[in-house]
């Protein structure tokens, strides 16, 4: 009789399918998995300790570093619980300027997802054509506020910087490039045998799971709970447009691959539809000198790419918040994990925490 | 001709360092382009020293052995997977007269040769004393063994019909009509086949980068790492080679242009099935471990078996028996 | 089988098509004109508000001031003006807030060095960094970025 | 960690996919381990009560306080009823959950400066009743139904938050009030939108925001936990989102989840001293 025993690999925090700095411990039984467990904290900074020393125009900067992939929607998460425990009126230029960043923002990072999950999966191509596809709207932004990545464009009231001339016109083009570039993603990716054979299946989970995990976004969707907070609990003008919310049949990994490019759709039309009614005015509201917030306690969530992305400011009537704690959905989207990879084969353990769209830059906050 | 049998082979080495380089360039040039850049570009015109600068900064790297590992065997391990890479060469038809041995069995010799360098890699990756490496090592293991049997099978066909395994007779019997028509379920048997024994996606499993990190080399550093990259592009080389004599007419002319070399004929039916390689290696994903098992058992055997039965059945049907 | 097929044919065909990537070093990458470089900061235009500094959400810009040698000027003259690009976030509320735009972002964004030193920037240096000064440096939106009304 | 334990962390994680069921095992330490904690609720925990609610009559935002001083009465047909239900989702409520009739942690600080958010009383204008109020109402009438009502503090609308309606109970209750407002068929909170704690420096608090899917109604619950010996049972076995969320709480703020199952730091490292969040903390070494 051979022995056999259970073997303690150590992923990361330096590995390259983490999609940064997790550490996964995992005990393994040849090629497949027993028990994982995930270590975070090495991406810590901090963001909520800082924010009680910062007054509210200066935390926004510090968003951009959360998810450094949609950095304008954590923009808005802290500019929007702001301006509502306020009680600030928003000029509605600049909340259609907010819609269409966060919108591009979206199909950003969904890109990022994509061409990142097929890296995991071992193809190099379609990672290099939805970085292009991306380029694109970063040059959009950097044209727009000056940053390619960490935006700090959207002020408690408005947004820092009107749309320059012909910039909306180039997001139209790039709507339109985009709505056709689709088709080859699709040509690429969709209909690949291998791909299919990857993801079909893997990473399956219930919806008393995902509802029980608090996951949020397309992990919850995906399950087929039409969930949307744009829709649900509508923020912003969101409740103008009309665009739908696609769901998940099976709950696989590929069905998630689906539920966002179907996304990067919708978020296309989105764009599309706020440009069609963009007017010229003002984009900041009124807005005192010093920001004092009333007290309080709020509680607010937008829809990020990833989920659910809160923000929960509790306020002493000074400039400077109490506290200030982000529901981050990575790290709920995280907790699930365990979970998915007991009895997994380790190449499913890529595929199924590609699939999960983690950011560590969220998960460690 | 006793100065070509000495000297041969050395120029053989050169020429095939010299394609190597130029094949991982090549390799990076593709990939480039079929991402939209202009792959490397910057060492060298065109970027053509590129891949000698690497080779430099690889020689020139400290030779990091880890401590737990088995040091004797850490440093055969690069060994072993490289000689047998080179010594399949020599029964390689590269024109009528450039060859250098020239033996009844060489197809089988190929094919023997080939499989002993999965004992340099097993070696390599148990004596690193890693664990992304050992799970790397076993995949690889398990893959070529699997992977070598439809690779044989497939190419029992062009044996049946040419009734010989010397690889000077499979070229000349292919005068007529390529084995890529007649036996075109085997050849394609073959280029799968040959792809996982390559290890190259969508069968890199072994070196996987975004499950394993690097698969068996992991703990490799400096020209031992070389070796072992040494050692994977000669079977890039040698496969491509072996390709072409089986199913491509090897120096065969296409259209009856014969005013055009034997070796240029060759080299370019071998840089199309190189290419092929690397395009595939850019489009593709990864299969997974069990997937990959289950693909060259349930699928590749059958059909090569079922292969060999159909070459049968043409052979004495009238008609065809000529393509036979 | 025909999905990987479809897949090469996506990749040959990309093949052709032209390269997007830039040649960085060998030629300056093109930047729009609100690109948030390195700042340039004019001293004779500072009053010594401090608003730069308070703003700051790393505390990386030190400064003081000095009274007005010429004694007929009222207010200060800046004496100490140095900014720790270690920690700067090139965030841009430096500028927003500043109220007679003497501390102004550039174009230049090339800020790597050997040591950790060099990247302490003094009045001198910051003086210097004159060229591709951004040339909207107020939008449409004079409010500062500590809430300031329209 | 003894293997007992193990085995409890084992069976926890499994239960949590399942229903969210505790062992029987599990209640038995943690039930034991009550008792001997608690002791008598007295007098102080009525003033700290009726200071709560002047402080929050006083706030601008916050109306319709419902005073929850309702004596358990009908304990045994309403725990029945209680029982029933969670039965159907395999809790047994009874079991599982500390008696809070003798659970009670004598006030140490009566809460002598009142949270930031009600410093300056100032004359309002009456609000128009919120639209949430009789969902609430309806809510709280239930909740005074249940035995250990008492350890409701407050319940209010929060209209800056969208009217969200608003518990604030003492942590004693919490795990109780969990259980119930997971399982009852009347309110069926599945989902934890956000897991939060906030420290007002006489007290922290635990802030939970859930979300009824059948309902779509949101609910704040604050739970109230005191500062120098900060404790509350966890609900990682109710709401598997909660499990790092306590963790998360556990290391920044300090809170320690009784009957988690890894209560480790999940930020920081192991050796770190302190909980940063506390407005009190002073970083251990200057130079980091």
């Amino acid at each position: 009789m051979l022995r056999t025993e259970e073997m303690l690999l150590n992923m990361g925090p330096q590995h390259p399918s983490t999609h940064g700095v997790l550490r996964l411990v995992i005990k393994i039984d040849g090629e497949i998995i027993r028990e994982v467990d995930p270590v975070i904290g090495y991406l810590h900074r901090g963001t909520e300790k800082l924010a009680e020393d910062l007054t509210y125009t200066q935390i926004i900067p510090y968003t951009d570093r959360l998810d450094y992939v949609s950095a304008m929607t954590n923009n808005y998460a802290v500019v929007h619980a702001t301006e509502k425990l306020m009680g600030l009126e928003i000029p509605e230029r600049a909340e259609y300027l907010r819609m269409i960043t966060m919108e591009l923002n979206r199909v950003a990072s969904h890109l990022v997802w994509v061409g990142t999950y097929l890296l995991d999966l071992g193809a190099m191509s379609p990672f290099l054509y939805c970085f292009q596809d991306r380029e694109t709207i970063l040059n959009l932004f950097n044209e727009l506020c000056g940053a390619r990545l960490t935006y700090n464009y959207m002020r408690v009231g408005g947004v820092k910087w009107d749309a320059p001339d012909g910039w909306l016109q180039k997001v139209e083009e790039f709507v339109l490039y985009m709505q056709k570039e689709l088709a080859t993603y699709h040509d690429l990716i969709s209909g690949n045998d291998i791909f299919l054979q990857r993801t079909r299946g893997i990473g399956i989970y219930t919806k008393e799971q995902a509802l029980s995990y608090a996951l949020s976004g397309s992990n919850l969707r995906v399950t087929g709970v039409p969930w949307d907070l744009r829709q649900h609990q509508s923020y912003s003008l969101y409740h103008q447009f009309q665009f739908e919310i696609p769901i998940g049949e099976k709950g696989d990994v590929l069905d998630k691959y689906h539920l966002r490019m179907q996304e990067i759709a919708e978020s296309l039309k989105i764009v599309k539809q706020v440009l069609g009614v963009i007017k010229e005015g003002p984009i900041m509201g009124k807005v005192p000198k010093v920001l004092r917030v009333p007290e309080g306690e709020f509680y607010t969530g937008v829809e990020s790419p990833r989920g659910e992305l809160g923000c929960h400011i509790v306020s002493n009537g000074k400039n400077k918040p109490w506290r200030l704690k982000f529901r981050r959905p990575s790290f709920y989207n995280l907790q699930i994990l365990p979970d998915l990879l007991k009895g997994e084969n380790i190449s499913n353990l890529v595929a199924i925490l590609g699939g999960i769209d983690i950011i560590l830059g969220e998960v460690d906050g | 001709m006793d100065v070509f049998f000495y000297l041969g082979p050395i120029i053989l080495m050169l020429l095939l360092l010299g394609f190597v380089t130029y094949a991982i360039l090549f390799e990076r040039k593709v990939i480039g382009w079929i991402q939209n850049r202009p792959g490397p570009n910057q060492v060298g015109p065109w970027g053509l020293f590129q891949t000698i600068a690497d080779v430099l900064k690889l020689l020139l790297k400290e030779d990091v052995v880890p401590g737990k590992a088995d040091r004797s065997l850490f440093k055969l391990a690069p060994i072993i997977a490289f000689v047998p890479a080179f010594a399949i060469l020599a029964v390689i038809p590269f024109t009528e007269t450039w060859q250098f041995g020239d033996f009844a069995v060489g197809l089988l010799y190929y094919i023997a040769i080939s499989s002993i360098t999965i004992i340099g890699i097993l070696t390599g990756a148990w004596a690193s004393n890693n664990k992304y490496s050992l799970l790397g090592g076993m995949r690889s293991a398990a893959q070529m063994i699997s992977y070598e049997i439809p690779l044989v099978l497939s190419v029992v066909g062009i044996v049946m019909t040419t009734g010989s395994l010397d690889l000077n007779d499979i070229v000349l019997a292919q005068k007529k009509v390529w084995f890529i028509v007649p036996q075109f379920l085997a050849f394609l048997i073959f280029l799968i086949a040959s792809l996982a024994e390559l290890n190259r996606t969508p069968f890199d499993l072994p070196e996987a980068e975004s499950e394993l990190v690097a698969g068996y080399h992991v703990e490799y550093t400096g020209f031992r790492f070389a070796f072992f990259m040494l050692a994977e592009y000669v079977y890039v080389f040698a496969m491509a080679s072996l390709t072409t004599c089986l199913f491509l007419g090897g120096w065969l002319p296409l259209f009856g242009l014969t005013m055009i070399p034997g070796i240029l004929w060759f080299l370019l039916k071998f840089s199309l099935v190189v290419f092929s390689l690397f395009w595939i290696r850019a489009t593709m994903p990864r299969l997974r471990v069990d997937q990959l098992m289950q693909f060259a058992w349930k699928v590749l055997l059958p059909l090569s078996l079922l292969n060999i039965f159909l070459t049968a059945i043409f052979k004495e049907i009238p008609v065809l028996s000529s393509f036979y | 089988m025909f999905g990987l097929v479809k897949g090469l044919g996506v990749t040959l065909k990309n093949m052709t098509k032209p390269k997007v990537t830039y040649n960085y070093p060998a030629e300056p990458i093109p930047v729009p004109d609100r690109f948030r470089g390195i700042q340039h900061f004019d001293a004779e235009k500072c009053i010594v508000c401090n608003q730069c500094a308070l703003v700051c959400p790393t505390d990386c810009i030190t400064l003081t001031g000095k009274r007005n040698p010429d004694p007929e000027k009222k207010g200060k003259v800046i004496e100490i003006y140095d900014i720790n690009f270690e920690i700067c976030i090139l965030c841009d509320l430096c500028t927003e807030v500043c109220p007679t735009e003497a501390i102004v972002m550039t174009n230049n964004f090339e800020l790597a060095t050997y040591s950790r030193d060099d990247l302490f920037k003094n009045m001198q240096w910051l003086h210097d960094n004159n060229q591709n000064i951004r040339q909207e440096n107020m939008s449409s939106k004079p409010p500062g970025a500590a809430g300031g009304a329209k | 960690m003894s293997d007992q334990e193990k085995e409890q962390e084992k069976e926890l994680t499994t239960e949590t996919k399942a229903a969210n069921v505790m062992s029987e095992e599990t209640v038995e330490i943690k039930s034991a381990s009550k008792e001997q904690d608690v002791q008598k609720p007295d007098a102080l925990s009525q003033e700290l009560k009726d200071e709560g609610s002047v402080k929050n009559e006083s706030a601008s935002e916050e109306q319709g306080i419902q005073k929850p001083d309702a004596p358990p009465s009908q304990e045994v047909t309403d725990e029945g009823s209680v029982k029933n239900d969670s039965v159907s989702t395999g809790v047994d409520v009874e079991n599982t959950v500390t008696k809070p009739q003798a659970a009670s942690v004598p006030p140490k600080k009566p809460a002598a400066t009142p949270r930031p958010a009600a410093k300056k009383p100032v004359e309002e204008k009456p609000l128009e009743p919120s639209r949430k109020q009789p969902w609430l109402d309806k809510f709280v009438v239930k909740l005074k139904d249940l035995e250990g009502s008492e350890y409701l503090e407050d319940a209010f609308i929060n209209r800056a938050n969208s009217d969200l309606p608003t518990l604030v109970v003492k942590s004693e209750w919490w795990r109780y009030l969990a259980l119930y407002l997971r399982n009852h068929p009347d309110c069926q909170f599945h989902y934890v939108q956000n897991f939060s704690s906030v420290d007002y420096e006489t007290h922290l608090e635990v802030v939970v925001h859930l979300f009824s899917f059948p309902y779509k109604e949101r609910l704040g619950v604050r739970v109230k936990v005191d500062r120098t010996e900060a404790k509350v049972d966890s609900v990682a076995d109710i709401w598997a989102a909660a499990n790092w969320n306590e963790r998360e709480a556990y290391d920044l703020m300090g809170i320690t989840f009784e009957g988690h199952p890894d209560l480790r730091r999940i930020m920081l490292t192991d050796q770190w001293v302190g909980h940063p969040l506390r407005k009190d903390y002073v970083p251990y070494d200057e130079g980091v």
